[in-house]
């Protein structure tokens, strides 16, 4: 029993590390049906930014709280002002194109921003500061649960809350959704869809951000390589709880991140990602929009 | 252009710019001897670079611009050039003999690096013209591709492991088993749509690469299989370069054959079912066409050519293992058909010629290799986003007054 | 009376909660047209939706009797191509062409399930190929003829004024060689002059014994048309007959047409 | 739309010329060109890296010094990505540019691929991180040296550490799934089993670039294991034994060569304290080696990255035999390796027949202090 505990929160929290990142995926994908490949670049931008300033900081001696603050504040703001800024290069002159253009703009701009930090940083992997002590009311139970575990789930949760509120309630938020529903219509209405992409694209980016930081800081390492791996967890996250759909995104994260761990525990963990994928092939077969997405009605 | 409207919104994007890049570029830091660097240069360069790139773009747009509208008060209809050799004959046949015989000697007059490389780009060429039909012409998200590439290249390395069947024997085979397992993983899958078909594919591509890295019985795991034996030319051996040489020729023989074959289809019941398909998928099923089946003849044929193919890779490398089949290389592929306009066989050709051998010419750039290779991508997305050839418009002749 | 072509008795089908076809009974006979009338929402596209197997109704049976004595086959479980293949053509109200074909082609996808060539006859071009791929060329452009849009053959399908893409949808279904053409308002958003046209069409192409059945709201090209009208609303058919009936039941003037009869 | 004729016209001229471009000009033979291939770019890149700054350390030395029997040392370098597919690129690149010796290939399937090409064309060959037997061992490769000891060679020191200096019985092996990993654990795990004296309780591959190990971490301690052996690279040796202790799991881990790397303890911190790995014997303390970091740290402002001091020695190694034999023909070169021996920072060094470096002691070393110590 304590093992099945155990991997439930391990499951857990990778589940929750995914979530951080799939929520951009789906949103930017629900706005404007784009695969942002270069999603995961962001987030790798993100923790990049926030080793840089932590580290500076460190080093001039500010007390960790300060570092804390500071660093996430800043990768949030650089990775929200990469996002708006992918987005007017790569993907709005691609608007009317085909398709598939703006998917092989996303992937070009991926392996160049890779490639940008190879250059400008290094190809090392480069140790994370610990952002998050380890508090001492968890000591108890750090064997099962550990502190970044903790503020990782606490984290996701509140932001897909607070998140919710805002797509549900706020200005912003209903334009947001008219904007997917249809952008012709909600141009007519007097949305600025422009202002309404490039604010999903900040969004999604800040929380890349925030995944970045927590995520790093949880591992304890980063490298110029590391959004590519967990940019693809995501988006499969993504499209399993339905892509376009924030809530799906978190519920398709959950369940990916506790396929993968209770496969490691009690199957092997040399086909996890085996495990994972047929999951989302078997669910996509029974439930083609996945598991919270909106079933397409065709309309004839 | 140079008034002081654009001057100052130059300046300000730069300032952006600078801004944005600010902590990855100028700052560097040593986390273990705690020393933090600041490199201002870099941030002059930034600005100064953006600045000036900023111009030379608009400055482009405006050419272009001006040349449209002349064009458009001109009111000439203008025909693509390569629209025009295709649809005049003579010139046709013309461009078709001097680039045959430009192959025919090209491994004669370049070195046997060149050679090599080309051999790449031709089985880009092929795998970018079986991924069409999938892609371009049947509108199949395919981000999976490379798993089919795979299943030919493990086909002839077991094959020729176990068994000591050769390059011709396999050749067939490794292809067969691509298209059956096309109709396998097709089955269940191609009811999905658009872009749930492609992770779901991208998941199928990473499901092969990750059995062929675990299951060591089968496939000898991440350590792959090495001396594969180079095709037999009627039982002599070849030396090095004789047979790249030897792999050069077969591959443009494969290109002629594919290019033939796929060009038949395209103009075959079979592939107007595929773009209509493409099109709109209810009104196909409205004018009688089984969209299940007809899409599965498109994944499976599709999956054959990257068989092919990879039977070719093995013979080439002569070594594999599962790292030379990741998701990176689905991407490239998709890429090229994307790249060279959707359906467009031309096309097709064009975009793996620039996507392979890019890379290869950008040595010279040694580490900025890849930074300027995905700067390129975008670039060319943006400023071409239909392809480099768009849609041609088939006619057909025949006898109006019957 | 002959056997009819179509008989739909009883079509239910429910979205969810809602009833959008009440069960329905239909039937239309050789070489006739019969119009399907009602307002909007009352299920009329829904009916074409479920006969043409795009949607599987909720219950009821619709009967295909081929003439010339061959078997019925109740077309209820099938495939939309299914349907196609068995004799139901039909056009769309939102006109769904193959954009980015030329108008030819648009045609010709219309022969593909009379046809037979697969990959080997492509690939190889064999004499039975070529000679069926000269039969579905020969074949398509006189149906654009027909639908006088020859000259246009070669052009791709969005270029074409609206008018004309609801002409060459038309012709995209007959080449199928339905035993029924099934038409979704071919005139909506026509002016005038193109109606005229469509309705001389229309007249043509029943000369010539297709069965139509045709959903319309222009009251005039319906009643000048058609042979036997049926009404519906919500759901549900308010009344059949022939045009003057129709022209006099008090409970269409109510449901649909209001006062206003001769409009 | 439509087409514009330039546009089209300068793409297809474009294509055109990239397709007839011939490659860097070819000089004439007054230098020795030296090729370095690896990977330069893409996932892998922080592992063939640190090889090109420690070729170009010795060369711009011995330049400095008025080269090699007055010739100039030319450095070639050309990125493989560690694919397979591009290695035979790489190769017939070098090949083709007239190298002489090359310094490669980082990764062992590319080195596989690449081989066969620089053998038909007689030029040697020297890896400083290929690990995998077959390379020397098969015997396929008369032309191929390496500065790094075989999977099996480390495979058998840590097993026979694990089984007579530390006693345990109950072991976990756990791997990367890749060539270097799964090759080094599948040794370790037949050694154990071989050995009779302990049981392997686990053995399993990670995912590399995972976001989160704690499921494999309290599977391991799920197994009762008092070991782990690892078989890897750092950044995942460092996320396994970090999760280890956050998940208050304390066994001993112990690893290999690609784990032995100063970069393992930086970015671990403190969890690396007390891990275990094996390595070449005694390079901290080798003057050599100190002199070589020191020469990295004043060039290129960082502390070098992986496989540095076996890369630094087979530069060491190559020139020396090149300007001992007089030559770059291959076969001169080959008994220059195998009779002379060179002080490097991996040792003092000759090769085998094979290709094997003999005299790189293989120690295991522990992290005491945030420092490797020998045992």
């Amino acid at each position: 029993m304590d093992y099945f505990i155990e991997l439930l929160f391990s499951g857990l929290t990778r589940g929750s590390i995914y979530a951080l990142i799939a929520l951009g995926y789906t949103m930017v994908y629900g706005i404007i049906g784009l695969i942002n490949f270069a999603h995961g670049e962001i987030y790798m931008i993100g923790a990049f930014t926030a080793f840089i300033v932590a580290t500076v900081l460190s080093i001039y001696g500010f007390p960790l709280l300060a570092i804390v603050v500071v660093a996430g504040v800043a990768a949030t703001v650089w990775s929200s002002a990469y996002g708006y800024t992918i987005e007017k290069i790569a993907y709005k002159p691609l608007r009317h194109a085909p398709r598939l253009s703006p998917l092989i703009s996303a992937i070009g701009m991926s392996i160049f921003l890779q490639n940008y930090v190879l250059l400008a940083q290094t190809s090392d992997f480069l140790p994370f500061p610990e952002l998050i002590p380890e508090f001492a009311f968890m000591e108890p139970v750090a064997h099962i649960v550990g502190s970044s575990d903790l503020v990782i789930l606490v984290t996701t949760t509140i932001i897909m809350l607070i998140l919710t509120f805002v797509i549900k309630f706020t200005r912003i938020g209903k334009a947001m959704r008219a904007t997917a529903q249809d952008r012709t219509m909600a141009m007519l209405v007097g949305i600025n869809v422009n202002n309404i992409i490039s604010a999903t694209f900040i969004i999604g980016s800040a929380l890349a951000a925030i995944g970045g930081l927590l995520i790093a800081s949880h591992i304890g390492q980063i490298n110029f390589y590391i959004g590519f791996i967990a940019g693809i967890k995501a988006f499969t996250a993504a499209v399993l709880g339905g892509i376009g759909s924030i809530p799906g995104a978190v519920l398709g994260s959950l369940i990916l991140g506790l396929t993968e761990s209770f496969a490691t525990g009690y199957i092997s963990s040399d086909y996890e990602d085996v495990f994972a994928f047929s999951l989302l092939v078997l669910i996509l077969i029974f439930k083609p929009s996945g598991l919270l997405g909106k079933a397409e009605t065709q309309k004839v | 252009m140079f008034s002081y409207k654009e001057i100052k919104k130059t300046a300000l994007i730069s300032l952006w710019f600078v801004f944005l890049t600010f902590p990855i570029m100028v700052i560097k830091v040593d986390p273990i001897e705690r020393i933090v660097r600041w490199r201002w240069d870099n941030a002059i360069y930034v600005g100064v670079g953006i600045f000036f790139t900023r111009f030379l773009i608009e400055y482009l747009k405006d050419r272009n611009n001006k040349r449209q509208a002349a064009k458009r008060s001109a009111n000439k209809e203008s025909q693509p050039i390569i629209h025009s050799i295709i649809a005049n004959p003579k010139q046709r046949n013309i461009v078709i003999v001097v680039l045959l015989s430009t192959a025919f000697i090209f491994p004669f007059i370049f070195s046997t690096y060149q050679t090599n490389i080309m051999i790449t780009a031709l089985m880009y060429v092929v795998l970018g013209l079986g991924l069409n039909i999938v892609v371009g012409m049947a509108g199949l998200l395919d981000l999976g591709f490379v798993a089919f590439y795979a299943v030919g290249a493990y086909s002839y390395a077991l094959l020729n492991y176990h068994f000591g069947l050769g390059f011709w024997a396999v050749l067939p085979i490794g292809g067969c088993l691509a298209g059956l397992a096309g109709l396998i993983l097709g089955f269940p899958v191609l009811r999905l749509r658009g872009d749930y078909l492609a992770i779901v594919t991208l998941g199928f591509g990473e499901i092969i690469r990750l059995v062929l890295e675990n299951w060591n019985d089968f496939s000898m795991g991440p350590s792959g299989i090495s001396n594969i034996d180079r095709p037999g030319f009627f039982g002599i051996e070849l030396s090095l370069n004789g047979s790249i040489m030897y792999l050069y020729y077969i591959m443009i023989v494969l290109m002629i054959i594919t290019i033939f074959i796929v060009n038949r289809l395209q103009d075959s019941r079979l592939g107007r079912a595929w773009i209509a398909l493409r099109e709109d998928e209810i009104a196909c099923q409205a004018m009688g066409i089984d969209k299940r089946k007809t899409k599965l003849v498109a994944f499976s044929l599709g999956a054959f050519w990257a068989g092919i193919v990879g039977v070719i890779f093995a013979a080439k490398t002569t070594f594999i293992n599962p790292a030379s089949f990741t998701f990176l290389e689905s991407a490239i592929i998709l890429s090229i058909v994307v790249l060279g306009g959707m359906g467009s066989i031309i096309g097709v050709i064009m975009g793996a010629f620039i996507l392979i051998l890019l890379p290869e010419y950008l040595r010279a750039f040694s580490e900025y290799r890849m930074l300027v290779f995905g700067g390129i991508l975008v670039a060319m997305m943006v400023f071409r986003p239909q392809g480099l050839i768009s849609n041609i418009r088939r006619t057909y002749t025949f006898n109006k007054d019957q | 009376m002959t056997t009819p072509i179509l008989k739909v008795t009883g079509l239910t089908m429910d979205f969810g909660g809602i009833r959008a076809l009440n069960r329905l009974d239909l039937d239309v006979c050789a070489g006739e047209i019969v119009a399907l009338i009602g307002p909007n929402g009352a299920g009329k596209t829904t009916f074409f939706n479920c006969v043409t197997g795009i949607y599987q109704p909720t219950g009821g049976d619709m009967i295909l009797t081929p003439p010339g004595g061959h078997k019925s086959i109740n077309l209820k479980g099938l495939k939309p191509n299914t349907v196609t293949e068995k004799g139901l053509a039909r056009t769309f109200q939102n006109i769904r062409l193959f954009s980015k074909m030329t108008v030819l082609e648009n045609v010709m996808i219309g022969r593909h399930c009379r046809t037979h060539a697969f990959i080997f006859g492509a690939i190889f071009r064999t004499k039975a190929t070529r000679k069926e791929e000269k039969e579905i060329i020969e074949m398509s452009y006189s149906l654009l003829k027909e639908v006088g849009l020859a000259h246009l053959a070669d052009e791709f399908a969005e270029n074409l004024a609206y008018g004309a893409q609801r002409r060459l949808e038309i012709a995209r279904a007959l080449a199928t060689e339905p035993l029924l053409l099934l038409l979704d308002e071919p005139a909506a958003g026509m002016n005038p002059q193109e109606t005229l046209q469509l309705k001389e069409l229309i007249k043509k192409i029943a000369s010539a014994g297709q069965a139509i059945l045709l959903i319309e709201h222009d009251m005039k090209l319906v009643m000048s048309l058609s042979d036997r009208i049926f009404v519906m609303d919500y759901g549900k058919k308010i009344a059949e007959g022939v045009p003057a009936e129709i022209r006099a039941n008090p409970e269409v003037i109510k449901a649909y047409l209001g006062e206003d009869i001769d409009a | 739309m439509k087409l514009n004729i330039n546009r089209t016209l300068f793409s297809t001229a474009a294509c055109f010329l990239i397709a007839v471009a011939t490659p860097a000009l070819t000089h004439a033979g007054d230098t020795i060109k030296f090729g370095v291939a690896g990977a330069h770019s893409g996932d892998l890149a922080s592992y063939g890296l640190p090889t090109v700054n420690a070729a170009r350390l010795v060369i711009d030395k011995v330049n400095a010094a008025g080269g090699i029997n007055g010739k100039m040392i030319e450095m070639l370098i050309e990125d493989d990505v560690c694919k397979p597919e591009i290695a035979t690129n790489t190769a017939t690149k070098l090949v083709s540019d007239g190298v002489d010796v090359v310094l490669g290939h980082i990764c062992s399937g590319a080195t596989k691929a690449a081989l066969p090409i620089y053998k038909n064309a007689s030029i040697l060959v020297m890896s400083p991180s290929a690990t995998n037997p077959a390379l020397t061992e098969s015997g396929d490769y008369p032309n191929f040296f390496r500065t790094i000891a075989p999977d099996d060679a480390q495979a058998m020191v840590d097993v026979k550490f694990v089984l007579n200096t530390l006693k345990y019985t109950k072991i976990a092996v756990i791997h990367d799934k890749g060539d270097y990993g799964k090759g080094f654990a599948e040794f370790a795990k037949t050694f154990l089993e071989d050995s009779g004296k302990a049981e392997v309780v686990l053995f399993e591959g990670v995912t590399p670039g995972a976001v989160d190990y704690s499921a494999i971490v309290q599977k391991i301690k799920h197994s009762g294991a008092e070991a782990v052996i690892f078989g890897g690279y750092h950044p995942e040796a460092s996320k396994i034994i970090r999760m280890m202790r956050k998940k208050r799991l304390k066994i001993d881990f112990i690893s290999d060569d690609g784990v032995k790397d100063n970069t393992f303890i930086k970015v671990a911190g403190k969890y690396a304290e007390g891990a275990y790995a094996s390595g070449p014997t005694d390079t901290t303390n080798n003057p050599l080696s100190i002199e070589a970091v020191r020469a990295h740290k004043e060039k290129f402002n960082t502390d070098p990255g992986a496989f540095f001091a076996n890369a630094y020695s087979a530069t060491l190694a190559l020139l020396n035999a090149i300007d001992k034999a007089g030559s770059t023909e291959l076969e001169a070169l080959k008994k220059a390796l195998q009779t002379e021996t060179i002080d490097t920072p991996v040792g003092n060094i000759y090769f085998d027949e094979k290709g094997d470096a003999i005299g790189v002691g293989f120690s295991v070393y522990q992290v005491q202090d945030g420092v490797f110590v020998e045992l």
